[in-house]
């Protein structure tokens, strides 16, 4: 589904690369987490499998990058637009302007790839539905809190129907009431596996929840990848500039105080830290 | 530096934050603030928690003089806000807003870095060293010739944290410090915050993120519609799921777990954490 | 063909309503600083001054047919000519080269304001008898109390503001562009003209 | 703060029913009439006549008048002032204090201010009665260019925000010591750190707000279909040409007007 062969890549003007022999496979419907400090390449890997690196941004990219089967460099945004999603982390930036309704703002996309009226509202109200919006369909986009413009920004990717979904840590600039709507709404769709979701987080908690793989970033490079149990609480997520859950770091400072758990792996949820600690 | 002894800065004179009886109410007819009374004593370091909407940034509004009290009073020393131009507050309290791109104008990170303290007159030999130190204790001291905007969002952020503190206020304002950072730039965040209370400066701060307040704040107090809803020790408010539950803020990662595992005290750090349970074995 | 594409990439698109809320932002931060000066073109210059006349003039003329059909200020509607040639001018500038330079920028600023005055006085001529409504009138009279005819007295009355108005905008953008990073510059159609 | 920079009033009145083109050809006429009338009172009864009821029909009249009131005033009392007093070498009809209200320069201003108010509330009733969006639809269902109709759109709704961020930035370099408050010089200076923070931040935005575009398939070719419908009938349609018609004939008449005498000549 996603498949990244030796990928390097340099922003324009740029002396070092954002991302560096990134060789990645990610099968259909998997749910995976990339997790990495600021500056690790997290966003540059969303907006290569994206297409807005090289198209976007230029620069100079070299390897393979197959997306849905789509080669993606030999491709153009207007094509790869409906192919990929993409949602990054500023609510208010996403929000076309161009309509006026959150109805009308989910259904843009589609009016742009020209799909029949009835089809199109059908969509709309399904995905109004999912996102929990239908109590806000009227409601001016713009009159919005950030959680909820943040779940119309991932409605009006969705209802375009992507088979890969990429999502640049959409939490980061929402309260924490905020950041739970959203991430109920990741839950949701982690939960269809109508899709490939490829996701940037900074939240370690949320990330242990839901996702089926997580990859590390390090300076352009992918230096973990594994599921979240094991990665989340290895001892080499700090030397990455991450910093393991309070769960796991709880559990590993009672163990070096000479606390024997019934369970051997570290915990990385709550439930799995109460378990550890019964 | 030589001329210390001559000009006590404003930055070593005791400056008590009083707030009495104030409310406020916003052209639209939002009642922002109803009768809020508190008082903060120099050195303290105090965290405002609360749902968006309760109150945090018009009561912080107050302290320097963006928002003058519709009823009521708030001085700082014996500075009273409305008697003064926010101009002239910025020399006693230090604002650091949420979003660096609302003010970033300079074309390198030195020279933003030193807007403040342009502005407040510091003479040209406190003003370098007060710059560098700034820019030292966010860890830019590298990038002071960098254009501000060649810098990553959260190191713009941390830019403005350092034009504030370059103000050598004696209170220090922060909105969201730890918005969009990662671990390493909370880490760093409260480190500084460590270092502002150590000098004996306040530091208030408005934040959503619980397991840094929990961390490096000695007072909190919980705002909702207006009104504060507890104020006392963080280790105490933190921790009381009444008060934090009616304004929809979850609870410290560490009390939650604590509180699942009905354990009688529940501790606000690792090493108490640790304590705790080791001990009951 | 090739290049008026490029000058109207997404980029610049998205730009443009960007550029026409900041001119009636600037527009209304001048008034609460009781600045008598109008600056509500800032924007229309700098996406003339980065992507060329054509983009320039369609942010002119839209700032004032959205200022004004939003019923805020119909008075700016019939403007929609002056803000057009306000950046069709800047832009030919900018092709030149003229805002490489600080003092050239001010030139420049003041004879678009020149030009913004000839456009905009038969304007107010038809349309408002030669007035504006604001206190700038004053001069209109004067220049009619001499003996002066309407459409001269209404471009007196320009001339009195616009190019001192236009020079500070000029000036102001000159020192926005050579505060952007050039890998900001460098997403725009022209900016090989003004760096 | 209103989330939309814009006077229009939902309403379920006629007015509001028709096409947005029907609107829009109303409104031109209106304009027409406002710019074209020969004479000095004709375009008063335009807006007593043909306006005034529109704008009664849509439901909307008091707000509508009012804001008809705001815009026009000043500039009618000024345009009564410097062409009523200072005509130069007018006939004295009143003489107040040192001036004279000459009788040329009172009926140029008669004429200018119902030019003026004519003008002004045309596009008033437009704006009150009728959706941006559904106007930007029709129009581009007739050809006009998407990218302009998304500039106009777009431009609405983000004013209000970038008011807002003006207002932050004034309050954030206040709290770094940036004195607004002063002689005109203190002022003057403050102006450049109030802008370059709204020119520079808005610029790196752009780049966010361009991609969101892509991922819709904005710049994506071909037709493309619209959630919101309008209706049309067969008379409206009548009624356009009508008008269209109406404009040129005013227009003409107006054109004889100016060119019979010298013709005659």
């Amino acid at each position: 589904m996603i498949r990244l062969r030796d990928v390097t890549y340099f922003y324009p003007r740029a002396t070092t690369p954002a991302l560096a022999d990134v060789t990645l496979e990610i099968p259909a419907g998997q749910f995976c987490a990339v997790i990495g400090a600021n500056g690790a390449g997290k966003s540059t890997l969303c907006y290569t499998l994206a297409g807005f690196v090289p198209h976007f941004y230029r620069g100079k990219l070299s390897g393979g990058v197959e997306v849905a089967g789509v080669d993606v460099p030999a491709s153009s945004l207007a094509k790869l637009a409906g192919h990929v999603g993409l949602v990054f982390a500023n609510p208010f930036n996403q929000i076309t302007g161009a309509r006026f309704s959150v109805r009308e703002e989910i259904a843009f996309g589609l009016e742009n790839m020209g799909v029949p009226l009835d089809e199109m509202e059908a969509r709309v109200e399904d995905i109004l539905g999912f996102a929990g919006l239908r109590d806000l369909a009227e409601r001016s986009p713009f009159a919005l809190s950030g959680g909820q413009q943040q779940r119309l920004a991932i409605a009006s990717v969705l209802v375009m129907r992507p088979p890969v979904i990429v999502l640049d840590e959409p939490t980061s600039q929402l309260d924490p009431i905020g950041s739970k709507e959203v991430f109920a709404v990741l839950r949701d769709l982690a939960a269809t596996d109508a899709a490939t979701v490829v996701l940037a987080e900074q939240k370690l908690e949320w990330v242990a929840v839901f996702a089926d793989r997580v990859l590390v970033l390090h300076e352009g490079r992918i230096v973990a990848d594994g599921l979240p149990g094991d990665v989340l609480a290895s001892a080499d997520l700090t030397q990455y500039g991450l910093q393991p859950t309070r769960y796991t770091q709880v559990a590993r400072a009672a163990q070096a105080a000479g606390f024997r758990a019934d369970r051997h792996d570290l915990p990385v949820t709550l439930e799995e830290a109460v378990e550890f600690f019964r | 530096m030589k001329d210390d002894g001559q000009r006590p800065t404003e930055a070593r004179a005791p400056m008590p934050i009083v707030v009495e009886d104030v409310s406020f109410t916003y052209p639209s007819g939002t009642h922002a603030l109803r009768g809020v009374s508190l008082r903060v004593s120099p050195g303290e370091a105090v965290a405002i928690v609360g749902e968006n909407g309760a109150g945090k940034t018009t009561l912080v509004k107050h302290l320097n003089g963006l928002l003058k009290p519709g009823t009521g009073r708030v001085t700082i020393g014996d500075w009273d806000t409305r008697e003064h131009t926010v101009a002239k507050m910025a020399a006693r309290v230090g604002y650091v807003f949420q979003n660096p791109d609302d003010q970033i104008v300079e074309r390198t990170v030195g020279d933003e870095v030193a807007f403040g303290p342009r502005r407040l007159g510091q003479p040209a030999a406190e003003q370098q060293a007060n710059v560098a130190a700034a820019l030292a204790t966010v860890g830019l001291t590298e990038a002071a010739k960098t254009h501000p905007y060649d810098l990553t969002a959260p190191q713009r952020k941390l830019v403005t944290l350092a034009s504030v503190l370059a103000m050598r206020t004696p209170i220090v304002i922060f909105d969201e410090p730890t918005m969009g950072q990662d671990a390493r730039g909370v880490a760093l965040i409260g480190d500084i915050v460590d270092r502002l209370k150590a000098e004996g400066r306040t530091v208030l701060t408005i934040t959503h993120d619980i397991d840094f307040c929990a961390a490096h704040f000695g007072r909190a107090i919980v705002m909702a519609d207006g009104q504060v809803l507890a104020d006392g020790p963080a280790a105490d408010v933190l921790t009381r799921a009444d008060v934090l539950a009616t304004t929809n803020v979850e609870p410290p990662q560490l009390v939650r777990l604590a509180q699942a595992l009905r354990l009688k005290r529940a501790p606000l750090t690792v090493e108490e954490f640790v304590a705790e349970v080791v001990g009951s074995e | 063909m090739e290049r008026l594409r490029r000058d109207f990439s997404t980029i610049t698109l998205v730009m443009i309503p960007v550029a026409i809320a900041i001119n009636i932002a600037i527009g209304q931060l001048v008034y609460t600083l009781k600045v008598p000066l109008y600056l509500d073109s800032i924007g229309t210059i700098f996406v003339a001054a980065v992507a060329g006349p054509f983009a320039g003039m369609l942010t002119g003329a839209l700032t004032n047919l959205v200022w004004g059909l939003s019923g805020i200020n119909s008075f700016y509607t019939a403007f929609w000519i002056t803000g057009a040639i306000i950046g069709l001018v800047a832009g030919l500038f900018s092709r030149f080269g003229w805002f490489k330079v600080w003092w050239r920028a001010i030139i420049a600023g003041v004879i678009t304001g020149l030009i913004a005055a000839m456009v905009s006085a038969p304007i107010l001529t038809y349309v408002n008898g030669g007035v504006t409504g604001s206190g700038t009138d004053v001069i209109t009279a004067v220049f009619r109390n001499a003996g002066l005819g309407i459409l001269p007295s209404a471009f007196a009355q320009g001339v009195s503001s616009d190019p001192l108005d236009k020079a500070i905008s000029f000036f102001i953008v000159w020192g926005v562009i050579r505060a952007l990073p050039l890998r900001f510059l460098d997403r725009f159609s022209r900016a090989e003209d003004i760096r | 703060m209103s989330t939309s920079f814009s006077l229009y009033i939902p309403r379920e009145s006629g007015m509001h029913r028709l096409h947005p083109l029907t609107k829009l050809a109303l409104v031109a006429f209106c304009l027409v009439l406002g710019l074209f009338l020969p004479g000095v009172w004709l375009t008063y009864l335009v807006f007593l006549l043909i306006i005034v009821p529109l704008a009664a029909w849509a439901g909307v009249l008091p707000p509508f008048l009012r804001a008809a009131f705001k815009t026009a005033l000043p500039v009618v009392i000024s345009v009564f002032l410097v062409q009523g007093l200072f005509w130069p070498g007018g006939t004295p009809i009143l003489h107040l204090g040192p001036l004279s209200l000459k009788q040329e320069g009172l009926q140029f201003a008669i004429r200018s201010a119902g030019r003026f108010i004519t003008v002004v509330s045309s596009f008033l009733l437009l704006t009150f009665t009728t959706r941006p969006d559904g106007l930007m639809l029709a129009l581009s269902q007739r050809g006009f260019p998407n990218s302009i109709a998304y500039i106009m759109l777009a431009t609405m709704q983000i004013v209000p925000r970038f008011q807002a961020k003006a207002n932050t930035i004034l309050d954030a370099q206040r709290s770094r010591g940036l004195e607004t408050e002063g002689n005109l010089l203190v002022r003057l200076r403050a102006l450049l750190p109030l802008v370059q923070p709204l020119l520079l931040g808005s610029i790196v935005d752009i780049e966010e707000r361009a991609i969101a575009l892509e991922v819709r398939a904005f710049g994506r070719q071909g037709p493309k279909t619209s959630l919101l419908v309008l209706r049309d009938t067969p008379a409206q349609r009548v009624l356009r040409w009508l008008l269209l018609l109406g404009m040129l004939a005013v227009i003409g008449w107006r054109l004889y007007l100016a060119i019979a005498p010298r013709l005659a000549a």
